[in-house]
């Protein structure tokens, strides 16, 4: 940490000569708006996209606390003032008091509807209708607005011209299109919310989410921004399998690519395969809702499993989706952090394809408690399969910190975060891929427990470690890492104490998607919610120690921790066409024994001096 | 790419697609050109499976209810299809006769071919509505429809001075909801009609997309934007419109000729 | 292939890890479980935790080992070491792969017993519906008891605040192998009793089924008491000893999900028999009939017979008055009831909503139609009493030829 | 960076060569000849002949002959021609015959994803018990009472099987005499015979045509569908 702390640190990134930063302005307000509204440097793309999925990740995390808020006791926590559905009036009690909904479970409908439309009310609102809309709403968000585009999307398109030694992806203007399309696809969603919400939960399944609510159209508005979000999610993969493919600067072969590129191109290609699948099924789902079509409905002769096939068919390999880039993130923070070559380079880059390849063949493990046993028992038997390549990058990593010379950096503490999340994620998954136990986990919160190790252990923990890892490339500021890290064990503590405790709410009967339990389960339910809002302080201290940086931050330099990759070589904020000239790639993105850093500068940080061999 | 840029510095007598100046990450045009159309596979590969979504429902219902589906094949008529197929397989070649005409900077024969292949759209389009969903949807026959006099003992209203004339009982093939058809055989016939209409419609859609692309290349070509150096935007519009074929050949046989 | 994989589950999987003749018990679960099925998947679950912390306590061994020993000083070289080990690295792809083996078999082993029930079981139907089970016994009896969790004494199953909606209790032998075939009447839900760690979804249109051999009561379990907390006495002056357990709702289904709890209260099996011989509708007035059809196929979810105000019509008083709906006031006689249950959404009461499930003639039979509408009549002021008594009294006289 | 614009500009031009397109050292400006394209759509037309006739070779072949063919034979028959012509066309009129391998990759990649996502779904609901039909009017959709016929708020509402409640509809409507002309007259409903045992007693004077509108290109002759299947006979 004091490493960074050298006042002279920036020198090299002040280029001043060649033009201005990206992030320089091009006039007064008002131009600079429309430039960044119409840009198509990927840069300004990443960032546009990063600030949008940071707003997104923070109105899924209200949904998320106002969940566990309501789940702090058995009963009612946030209470909600029941309406009469006949005057459209809250409703009061002889003496004057507010009549609570839980108060009169079952007995009156529901205020949203009364509001909207007197008429036919088709649900009766016992109290949890608005429960169900904020899990639904943090489910949906999360998954679809939060985590698939956030690494891929924000870091992805800022690092991967820059990691190739290309001066942009290649379709700059497709990538804009696909950041507009996002935003299309996330107002939709929010409209939906603001309309009613929607308490189908984020997976839709039918017939439960082709009926509820049935005379309005909140779903298929969700629906279809979810639709919208796949085009999104398609043109940015394609445009990356295109960038890797033909866009890496001379002399760099496939590898010779940084890992955070294997990851990506791995994304990639599963979200050219799997997204198309969505599509159709969201498109089919908004027929059935409002043509009842019937495809899906059991009551017109479809079935209803078939939309689970489809659904997971893409909804599994999006897993990986979110979890692969996370894996690309981690393995660019700890060589360099650690000043070494990533051990066994080959395993890893393949682990990612071969991640890639398997996630097509495993989506029946979300089906097992839906009894067809054959399926189910290839569905397990091919589940372990995944196990393999994620198993192999973990013990790469950690072979790589032996012998390595570890700065505790910020992004360092997150990577090893992420080692220890994922790690219990991981094998927490084992139990669920096993046939006889799953059937007892399956939809418990043991699940909700074992994928947000994964998911928000996994990916949004290493989504602001990389952030860490490259805030001072993407704006030119170095952050008080002092306080980073505050901010970085806060996350840490919060997150296991919300979700370590959801382990055990789920082997004991724990169903999810419950706003009431039995008695005996609120202790746990208790230390997970104090869990979630120390989760909120830390996440509090981070926006801070970024916004203090933005304002304050020292100047950062042009290679801050020693990375060998290419987007080191560019200035911190890279130029507008990111090199000012064509890199030419001379040395692997690992070399550390061999080669000194680009803009290496020892008074800037010092790193570990070469072996004698190198010199 | 790009349009009427001055990069090239040639002056306005040239044609257009001799200034044509790849985008400024690329090296030269020839990589931009592959890239492009590595890209618009992979967006082939997406339309695929989007599709493949309708033909796994097809495949479950089929197997599940295959006498509805062989019920309800039996109200297509193979000939329309067949025409249609026809329509479309000739439209591809005249799409891919058109690339060839603009490798060959034969301007004038390459334009008439694309504005043959939008011709071709709006024929499988006008067999499409006309003689295959309006009748079914709504029991309106358009008049000229060969099916028609065979009906003429159940003719109960007429539109647009005999232009149209509505056959009771015929229509109500719609899907889901609105399907009203009194004289089905099969319980699950409306499935039937669901799964064609979303198949047959979504394809229409891609073929209205493809349209669309054609009519642009049709207006770029006037202004004389391709010829062998650049015709990407051709090139992909054609593999497009291939795809839209390509669908179209699975579609046909799995709707029309099942029994 | 099923085949194979089972024998080769059963020579390999079962015992290799775990002492399965011991329960496993432990703070993961809140009990042993109580089939033995469930212990087994407990021990299955036991050895791949202990698995999963071998290896989990291992990697952040290294991990942390690494950290302290590598960690960067100023001036001090990097040891590097290789970065790349053919061996190793193939030693360690492979290695794993020996447990991930062993999980699928072993899980594979529990599935089996878990989803194939003993051709000797009693077959039960299990009917789901928004938000309520109803189970139908061989006899064709349905269970009418419900309790409200947390308004009662607390049970042994722990205790519950939820709210004032009653849950269904299901009567079942112990130590029988009991099997489900179950359905739904509108979306999935899934059927969960945890302490027999198995679930399975229920959809609409489609029969699964689920099974179980409850371990019977004994000396240490409660004993059942009646409402007014005097010992409930079998025919030979025994106390009956019971077990209960929670069923939850575990695929969700819309706005009491959250609710949808029921129990399931293992009794010995004579115990069993008397109760649903008491349930059988045989030999009852239509007016019994209607009651027990009344709490057992649950109407009393959303119909009060007191006059208090419920998630739909109140049943006392509705017989013989004149009911608003949404095609104009309706006189509320036999006909009508008779379509407002085959086909609810003909005619809708103004002011509740059209959510009321569709009975069929297979739930509701002509015996229990007649019954709940005589129930009804019994329970309403403007029903005429001697034009009510005669259909009652033919009905009566029906069932008795 | 205006000087970045150089070098690719005037290596585009370089190469600009309008009647040598063929001699590119690169895949990607291969020009297919005009008479192979007109070969190949010849192709395509007979094929799309071949698939028809056989399908109405099959039919015939069941009738005269009075025997059922397995339903796999029309599906495999029909899809492997399918398959050839879309080969076909993949080949050369999407020119993956010429271009850079990677696109055929892609497109193989993409059919491999394809047939997992059929093999697996088929895997499941092929091997689970069939969904009972019997089961289907006693089944509110998502428990919100029946379907409604359309959108409007006065449509009605359908409490059984679609099927059934417009074919009593009608029947009310129209009477059944009239009912039943229509029906012969709309209706070309041969699943009886396809399906459920041997052909009618009438042979194949009484199949119908499957997938022929009345009429369609032989105005003429109207009268010959009178005859076919329906129940007024």
């Amino acid at each position: 940490m004091t490493t960074l702390d050298s006042s002279k640190a920036g020198h090299h990134g002040d280029h001043g000569h060649h033009g201005g930063s990206y992030l320089t302005p091009k006039g007064g307000w008002l131009t600079t708006v429309i430039d960044w509204a119409t840009t198509v440097d990927h840069k300004k793309i990443g960032v546009m996209y990063l600030v949008a999925v940071l707003f997104m990740f923070f109105l899924g995390g209200v949904a998320a606390l106002v969940v566990r808020t309501e789940l702090m006791t058995p009963v009612r926590t946030v209470e909600v003032q029941a309406t009469d559905p006949a005057t459209g009036k809250a409703m009061v009690d002889a003496d004057g008091k507010p009549v609570m909904k839980s108060e009169i479970r079952g007995q009156w409908l529901g205020e949203m509807k009364a509001k909207i439309d007197g008429q036919e009310l088709t649900s009766i609102d016992g109290g949890n209708n608005w429960y169900n809309r904020a899990f639904t709403l943090h489910g949906a968000i999360m998954v679809f607005m939060v985590i698939i585009p956030s690494i891929p999307a924000s870091l992805g398109n800022f690092l991967i011209p820059l990691m190739l030694g290309a001066k942009d992806v290649a379709f700059p203007r497709l990538n804009l299109l696909s950041w507009y399309v996002y935003v299309t696809g996330s107002i939709f969603a929010v409209c939906s919310i603001v309309i009613g919400g929607v308490d189908t939960g984020w997976t839709f399944y039918t017939p439960y989410s082709t009926t509820t609510d049935a005379e309005y159209a909140n779903v298929v508005l969700m629906v279809l921004g979810a639709f919208i979000l796949g085009f999104s999610s398609i043109l940015t993969g394609l445009n990356f399998v295109v960038t890797v493919h033909k866009l890496r600067a001379p002399g760099m072969g496939w590898f010779d690519m940084p890992l955070f590129i294997w990851a990506m191109y791995s994304t990639s290609i599963i979200q050219v395969l799997a997204t198309p699948v969505i599509g159709i099924t969201l498109l089919l789902l908004i027929f059935e809702r409002m043509f009842k079509i019937g495809i899906f409905d059991p009551a017109l002769g479809g079935d209803p499993v078939l939309y689970q096939h489809f659904f997971w068919f893409y909804s599994h390999p999006v897993v990986y989706v979110m979890i692969l880039p996370a894996f690309g993130v981690i393995s660019e923070i700890i060589p360099v952090h650690g000043h070494k070559k990533i051990f066994g380079y080959r395993a890893v880059a393949f682990a990612s394809l071969g991640v890639a390849l398997v996630s097509f063949l495993v989506w029946g493990h979300h089906m097992f408690a839906s009894s067809g046993e054959l399926a189910a028992t290839v569905f397990s038997a091919l589940t372990f399969l995944v196990a393999i390549p994620t198993a192999v990058k973990v013990f790469n990593w950690i072979a790589t910190l032996y012998k390595s010379s570890i700065a505790l950096t910020t992004p360092m503490w997150y990577a090893l975060m992420f080692l220890f999340l994922f790690s219990i994620g991981g094998l927490t998954g084992l139990p669920l891929g096993t046939l006889a136990t799953d059937l007892h986990l399956h939809d418990s919160y043991y699940v909700v427990a074992h994928f947000h190790y994964v998911m928000m252990g996994g990916t949004i923990i290493t989504f602001v470690g990389g952030l860490h890892h490259w805030w001072p490339k993407m704006f030119g500021r170095m952050y008080n890492q002092f306080w980073a890290n505050i901010g970085a064990f806060t996350v840490f503590i919060g997150f296991n104490v919300t979700f370590f405790t959801q382990f055990f709410l789920g082997t004991q009967g724990m169903p999810r998607r419950y706003a009431s339990y039995i008695d005996d389960y609120q202790i746990y339910h208790q230390i997970s919610t104090v869990g979630s809002y120390l989760l909120l302080v830390g996440f509090l201290i981070h926006l801070f120690v970024f916004l203090h940086s933005l304002v304050a931050g020292r100047k950062a330099p042009a290679n801050p921790w020693g990375g060998l990759t290419l987007e080191w070589e560019a200035t911190s904020p890279p130029d507008e066409h990111n090199f000012h000239h064509e890199p030419m790639v001379k040395h692997g993105p690992y070399d550390f024994e061999t080669t000194v850093p680009p803009h290496w500068d020892p008074k800037d940080y010092p790193l570990p001096a070469l072996p004698k061999h190198a010199h | 790419m790009s349009t009427l840029d001055t990069r090239s510095g040639l002056g306005n007598d040239v044609p257009l697609w001799k200034r044509y100046v790849a985008g400024h990450h690329w090296r030269n045009a020839e990589e931009e050109f592959d890239a492009c159309t590595l890209g618009f596979w992979l967006f082939l590969a997406t339309e695929v499976l989007l599709f493949a979504g309708l033909f796994c429902a097809y495949a479950i219902l089929r197997f599940k209810y295959p006498d509805a589906f062989v019920n309800g094949s039996s109200y297509l008529d193979w000939r329309w299809g067949c025409v249609n197929t026809g329509v479309l397989l000739i439209s591809s070649y005249t799409m891919a006769a058109s690339i060839r005409m603009f490798q060959l900077d034969r301007q004038s024969t390459g334009k008439l071919l694309l504005a043959i292949t939008f011709i071709c759209g709006i024929g499988f389009l006008f067999v499409k509505g006309t003689f295959e969903y309006l009748p079914k949807l709504s029991g309106w026959f358009f008049f000229l429809d060969p099916a028609l006099p065979h009906y003429l003992d159940f003719k109960n209203g007429e539109a647009l001075g005999g232009l149209f004339v509505h056959i009771d009982g015929y229509g109500g093939k719609a899907p889901g909801q609105f399907f009203s058809y009194a004289f089905s055989s099969d319980p699950w016939e409306p499935l039937w009609w669901s799964v064609y209409y979303c198949a047959t419609g979504i394809h229409a859609l891609h073929v209205v997309i493809g349209m669309s692309l054609i009519a642009w290349c049709w207006v770029r070509a006037r202004m004389g934007a391709y010829g062998p150096t650049h015709y990407t935007m051709v090139e992909n519009t054609g593999l497009y419109w291939h795809l839209v074929d390509l669908i179209w050949i699975f579609l046909f046989p799995l709707l029309y000729l099942i029994h | 292939m099923i085949e194979i994989l089972g024998k080769l589950s059963m020579t390999l999987a079962p015992t290799t890890l775990a002492a399965e003749s011991q329960p496993t018990y432990s703070w993961w679960f809140r009990n042993y479980g109580a089939t033995e099925n469930a212990t087994h998947s407990d021990a299955i679950f036991m050895n791949i935790w202990w698995i999963s912390i071998g290896w989990f306590v291992f990697l952040m061994a290294l991990m942390v080992y690494f950290v302290i020993r590598y960690r960067r000083r100023p001036g001090v070289p990097a040891p590097y070491s290789p970065s790349h080990n053919t061996t190793l690295e193939i030693a360690w792809t492979i290695f794993p792969c020996l447990f991930l083996v062993y999980m699928f078999l072993a899980g594979f082993h529990g599935y089996i017993e878990k989803m194939v029930a003993p051709g000797d079981s009693i077959e039960m139907n299990l009917t789901a519906k928004k938000w309520d089970w109803t189970i139908t016994y061989p006899n064709g009896a349905s269970s009418p008891e419900r309790t409200v969790v947390g308004a009662a004494a607390k049970t042994q199953i722990g205790d519950a605040t939820p709210g004032a909606r009653p849950i269904p209790i299901f009567y079942v032998p112990g130590d029988t192998p009991i099997k489900f075939n179950m359905v739904s009447q509108d979306v999935m839900h899934s059927f969960w009793v945890p302490d027999f760690r198995v679930k399975m979804d229920i959809f609409p249109n489609r029969y699964t089924t689920y099974w179980f051999e409850a371990k019977g009561p004994d000396e240490k379990s409660m004993t059942l008491k009646d409402s007014t907390g005097k010992d409930v006495l079998t025919a030979q002056g025994q106390k009956v000893h019971y077990n209960d357990h929670y069923i939850f709702c575990a695929e969700y289904c819309g706005d009491q999900h959250s609710e949808m709890w029921g129990i399931i209260r293992v009794v010995p099996r004579a115990f069993y028999a008397s109760k649903i011989e008491e349930w059988n509708i045989e030999g009852k007035t239509p007016e019994e009939i209607g009651k027990l059809v009344y709490q057992s196929q649950g109407c009393s979810a959303c119909h009060t017979v007191d006059g208090a105000k419920g998630a739909a019509p109140t049943w006392k008083d509705l017989f013989g008055n004149t009911v608003p709906t949404n095609v104009g006031p309706v006189l509320a006689d036999e006909n009508y009831i008779r379509e407002a249950i085959y086909t609810p959404a003909a005619k809708i009461h103004e002011g509740y909503p059209s959510n009321m499930p569709v009975f069929t003639t297979a739930q509701i039979d002509e015996r229990r139609m007649q019954g709940l509408i005589a129930y009804m009549k019994s329970i309403s002021s403007k029903a005429p009493k001697s034009d009510a008594a005669a259909p009652a009294a033919d009905t009566k006289d029906a069932s008795k030829k | 960076m205006s000087n970045a614009h150089a070098p690719s500009a005037s290596h585009g031009f370089d190469e600009l060569d309008p009647h040598g397109a063929g001699k590119h050292t690169t895949h990607s400006h291969h020009i297919v000849s005009g008479v192979t394209l007109l070969g190949i759509l010849g192709i395509l037309l007979m094929f799309t002949a071949l698939t028809v006739g056989l399908a109405q070779g099959e039919k015939w072949v069941m009738s005269y002959f009075s025997i059922e063919l397995p339903r796999w034979v029309n599906v495999a028959v029909a899809m492997s021609i399918a398959t050839v012509k879309a080969t076909l066309v993949l080949m050369y009129f999407m020119l993956l015959r010429y271009s850079n391998p990677i696109n055929t990759i892609v497109f193989l990649v993409c059919l491999l994803a394809f047939a997992l996502f059929l093999f697996f779904t088929g895997l499941d609901l092929g091997n689970r018990g069939n969904i009972d039909p019997v089961k289907a009017t006693a089944i509110q959709a998502g428990g919100v009472g029946g379907i409604k016929a359309g959108w409007s708020k006065d449509a009605p509402i359908i409490d059984k099987a679609t099927v059934v409640y417009w074919r009593e509809r009608k029947l009310n409507e129209v009477g059944p005499e009239k009912f039943a002309k229509m029906k012969a007259a709309f209706g070309h409903s041969h699943a009886a015979h396809a399906s459920h045992g041997p052909a009618g007693p009438t042979g194949n004077a009484a199949h119908v045509p499957a997938g022929l509108t009345p009429g369609l290109f032989d105005a003429a002759a109207p009268a010959a569908h009178d005859a076919h299947g329906g129940s007024g006979h």
